[in-house]
């Protein structure tokens, strides 16, 4: 596999665009401007951007609570999504959805979801219709550590296993669930040890390693198209902040978030593009301020936005109109 | 049009059978659908003619199938599932309150779900507390689903048909008791558009509303009344989402009078729901109380005396109307 | 009795720890409930005082801790399990549908089940569709729960207090919005029973019954109408399962007039059930028909602006009294 | 581990009992004096009376839709059984329950459960139960094969799993889930791979092989009592007929169910307890007759109970009065 420089470049660019956008949105939700429950993507960039750079356009992601990044990696435009955020009428839901329910159909984005393991079943049947229908598209379901747990979890796994669906299993592994560590609530090592439940292929990856993460997804998702089935891919990381916004987050020393931020992706790539000689310095502070201009650009468009019309409540709730 | 007498669970075959026909993207999913046809036999012969591809047996896993025949739904296919009894809802429960149902609104109408799930309902035959529930009126609470009770063969067949067609989310719920059960349908295609009801008995003095097998009750405990002078019209609303309220409402500003029949528990049943809407909607029609003839809010029994005393049955509906149709 | 100002979350933390104080087989389990003491804090000090042993931390496994929590107090535990957020109620479907509430029941009554399981309702705060609902219609509609919705901190410790001691399933639904309200709670030990509605204004106008963070929103609609001359009676049944019939009915004999204030979804919601209630047994009482102020059947939308528009408001709660007291 | 003549002799009966309460129920059944859904537990005696005779009368079971002899096996009373399978008012469950729904408290029957999977979580909040009061007892749980691709099945032994509770999860493995057949809805060889996933030790033993399920079952449960948490124990079995009563069973040819009638645990145990010298062929048919007698009585038992009377229909609901 020989991965190209603009391949890199587009990499460090999704992941920094992620990381400024959500340092947005936590001053945007400290300040007011974004309500309701907020989960940041920070520190884990690398297995949104590396999963999805795997990916054609056609391909389809389902994604969780936590979803910003990997709307963002995919190719969501951060001023539907900053939009939404808001609550206004431009957003990708129409405001109906919020931080926890974002989708674009257009980029094969299912949808964010608010109920842990909620989205994986979801993200299976889209796999399903692809196999009925032949195509070689493949579906990437995201999840969380504490998803694993889930019922949900175990019977789309082994839905897929037994149906050979052409569906990623990508477990984003922080080793929390909200306050919880994943050692308190289960016994083995590595999650994907918990594939071979199902005659499925378990791997895990450094998930702060977007090349890493990318090299592996281009290898399961080539399996995948090939209809020989799903593989749990185990991606370990960490986040750089609390659960969600308003988490104190003291169940973690300092040091632990110390150590974790260290392990910051973005840098690590950054360092591999310079060292390696990808590219100059200079081309990376470019991208970082365009980044940040299209981040800003997405404020001014989600602050200019109306507010969607109160009778716009009762539509949407059926194709047909509302009863 | 030419009819004939077929079984409702052949008019249901039909139904799937000339849409699979019709449209590739429909398929069925479920336990048992393949050897079995399905519990009740409902799917015979469709694996023989559709085969693996379009008729998918499953793991006991209902929410994983159930999500997945959402997911599906979401990307194109019309898929058709099997929850083998509505009384098992709640093993796929997020994915029917949660997801398969909201995902259109949550993402601003960006998606359509246009997935049916087919169960049975119903008490009759001693299935007892797991196997003999008619919780509809728990999905007619949560946004998002259509739901259908049909009550005879005709019905079964256009309203299903219309529900594999529909881009919404649909419950389709088939009574055990009246699977086996004969009626006349039309040689030749047609559909039953949701939300109108059909009027199974004309009458002027009580209005009865009755869903499902309690339709047949009624129609029953209707004979003995109109031998006592008292002639209900009997309003099978057909599908509980969207209702039909202005058949309803029309009937009771002809009659005055209103009894609802229903299986479902009378808490917070479609029951209850009717009711409110009525004396909301044609309080100055009323001249006496509404009463409502359901299941009292208890799991079901299993021995067959016990069932009966729960499950709403002729004597209980003649009185109803009686104690109605005398009140001055 | 001597009392004081405290917050709705230290009203029900009080209440825990008071029974866990005085019963052994008294033990909370749920998510995240020893470092963050509950999403909310409501539990903030109990793992501190109670321990490992008395306060579980569960994976994210609804299933298997609701069940895993009737179980044990089929065996005689009583277990006080937490289920973050009503909307989750699904993905615990069948131990909340099939298993908890009928165990009793399909066996004869040779057990009980003293299990409660603490609950957050409602919205408010933008949560949207999957943090936001008050789905205790569907509970209600389940046999074998008894259900409490408390609307003051007085209350909330009274009736969790009896919640924990009842030997039948409870839901105890504590609403987000209220979770930070002051209020006035005795210093001594009390209990309120299940099935007492507090009357919280008394008028002679029109009764309106109004449930949880409803309950506050009316009694603000009160002041504007009592400037008009409109005088409302403010019920709050404070349990659903078991419900004060006969405080609502009497109020409605005094008021001739009703207006039911609810959070949950109008189709098949509580709000219906009391309406249908009303009409059969105080059907000569009334004088105007029964206005229901509801949520509509739609996912809680995320928006503050869409948001507002579906929960129930002051503003539609005073335009409801009105139209039924000018009602002739 | 030294196993008393007495011993298998208690397990030949309670083997014989169920089979000849399973005959009579499906011709009562026939007969349409048992309504409802019959599942009968003919030729897989020796999962229930190998676990339950490895238990103590304090330790609890929890069990599924093919739950008469589980019942049997841990000493219910098949007068009271059959009384319930009547619907009669002298049944264990007064009527209410039938079939599916048979407990027995003051033995330790937790109960039968319609619900595939919905026992599982139910007899491990028991083990909890054991764990938090510090008792030495333990709870079983039995599930089919099927019952493994449900969510309950995955939560519930993870739950067991990190709390090191006190409970079995017996799989009673028979291949088939109603009509489908194992091998069509999970990849795996052996379901008992499944517990490595959760970190619990994984057990699979012949069904058919009475002894080997007890002495397995003692040795796991001596595990649990020292608070050393659950295990997975797969028991491969066969039934010896339909999934349930109307059932025609096409999906297996008929040399599949003589294959399966040849595996019998009962004439197993017969055999070995002839040839080792543990009994002759008329203490054998004493305990023969004995069981006939005991089922027949329990039948004119059933056939001569009153019915509940229809206002006990709402009693139950609550301990507190219906409301
Ligand atoms: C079914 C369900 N249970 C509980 C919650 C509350 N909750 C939201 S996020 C979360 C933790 C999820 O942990 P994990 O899956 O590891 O994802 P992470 O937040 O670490 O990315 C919990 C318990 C929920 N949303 N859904
Ligand atoms: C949740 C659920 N889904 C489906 C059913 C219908 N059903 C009853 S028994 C059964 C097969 C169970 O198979 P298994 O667990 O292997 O047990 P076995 O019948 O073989 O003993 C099914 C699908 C049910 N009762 N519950
Ligand atoms: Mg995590
Ligand atoms: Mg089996």
């Amino acid at each position: 596999m020989e991965i190209t420089k603009e391949t890199l470049l587009e990499m460090y660019r999704k992941m920094q665009l992620i990381r400024y956008f959500e340092a947005r949105t936590k001053e945007l939700f400290a300040a007011g401007k974004v309500p309701g429950f907020v989960h940041l993507y920070s520190g884990e960039e690398g297995i949104a951007v590396g999963v999805c750079s795997a990916l054609r356009q056609n391909d389809y992601i389902g994604s969780t609570h936590r979803g910003h990044g990997h709307c963002i990696a995919k190719g969501g435009d951060v001023k539907y999504m900053m939009a939404e955020l808001y609550g206004k009428e431009t957003g990708y839901c129409k405001g109906k959805g919020g931080s926890m329910h974002i989708a674009d159909f257009d980029l094969g984005i299912l949808g964010a979801c608010g109920i842990v393991g909620g989205s994986i079943p979801l993200s299976t049947g889209a796999a399903l219709h692809f196999k009925y229908n032949g195509t070689d598209q493949v579906a990437v379901t995201f999840f969380g550590d504490g998803a694993t747990n889930q019922g949900s979890f175990h019977e789309s796994i082994n839905l897929a296993a037994i149906w050979d669906l052409p569906v990623i299993f990508v477990c984003e592994n922080n080793k929390y669930a909200e306050s919880t560590s994943i050692s308190s609530v289960m016994k083995v090592e590595k999650i994907s040890e918990r594939a071979s439940g199902y005659g499925v292929p378990g791997i895990t990856v450094d998930g702060n390693d977007v090349i890493a993460v990318y090299e592996t997804t281009l290898e399961v998702v080539e399996r995948a198209r090939k209809g020989k089935g799903p593989t749990l891919v185990e991606c370990v990381t960490c986040r750089h902040q609390g659960h969600y916004e308003g988490d104190s987050g003291t169940y973690r020393t300092k040091e632990m978030v110390e150590e974790c931020k260290k392990r910051c992706p973005i840098k690590r790539l950054c360092t591999f593009l310079q060292e390696e000689g990808f590219s100059s310095k200079k081309e990376i502070e470019d991208i970082d301020k365009s980044v940040e201009k299209e981040v800003e650009a997405a404020i001014e468009f989600a602050e200019k936005s109306p507010w969607p019309k109160p009778e716009d409540a009762l539509t949407d709730v059926f194709v047909s109109p509302y009863y | 049009m030419s009819t004939r007498e077929i079984l409702f669970l052949e008019a249901i075959r039909e139904a799937l059978r000339e849409e699979m026909r019709r449209d590739e993207s429909v398929f069925l999913m479920g336990e048992d659908l393949r050897i079995w046809g399905s519990p009740m036999g409902q799917l015979q012969g469709l694996w023989e003619e559709f085969g693996d591809r379009r008729v998918l047996d499953t793991p006991i896993s209902e929410t994983g199938f159930v999500g997945a025949g959402a997911g599906a739904a979401v990307l194109g296919s019309r898929p058709v599932v099997e929850l083998m009894f509505i009384d098992f809802f709640g093993i796929a429960g997020d994915q029917i309150y949660n997801q398969a149902p909201k995902l259109r609104y949550m993402f601003g109408g960006r998606m359509k779900v246009p997935l049916v799930i087919r169960t049975v309902i119903g008490a009759g035959n001693s299935a007892a507390a797991h196997h003999s529930a008619s919780v509809y009126s728990i999905i007619a609470h949560m946004p998002g689903w259509k739901c259908v009770i049909p009550s005879t063969p005709y019905d079964a067949k256009g309203l299903l048909k219309t529900a594999v067609r529909d881009d919404d989310p649909v419950m389709y719920c088939e009574h055990k008791m009246l699977v086996n059960t004969k009626g006349e349908v039309p040689e030749e295609e047609y559909t039953i558009p949701f939300g109108e009801a059909s009027i199974k008995r004309e009458g002027a003095d009580v209005t009865v509303v009755a869903l499902g097998w309690m339709v047949h009750k009624t129609l029953k405990a209707a004979e003995e009344l109109s031998k006592e002078g008292i002639e209900i019209e009997v309003v099978d609303p057909r599908t509980i989402v969207p209702l039909d309220r202005e058949t309803i409402i029309n009937s009771v500003k002809k009659t005055g009078r209103l009894v609802i029949v229903d299986e479902d528990h009378e808490r917070c049943g479609i029951g209850s729901e009717i009711s409110a809407i009525v004396s909301e909607e044609a309080f100055r029609s009323l001249s006496a109380p509404i009463k409502r003839v359901t299941t009292p809010t208890v799991p079901i029994p299993f021995s067959p005396v016990l069932e009966n005393a729960v499950i709403p049955n002729e004597e209980r509906i003649v009185k109803a109307v009686r104690e109605v149709a005398s009140f001055a």
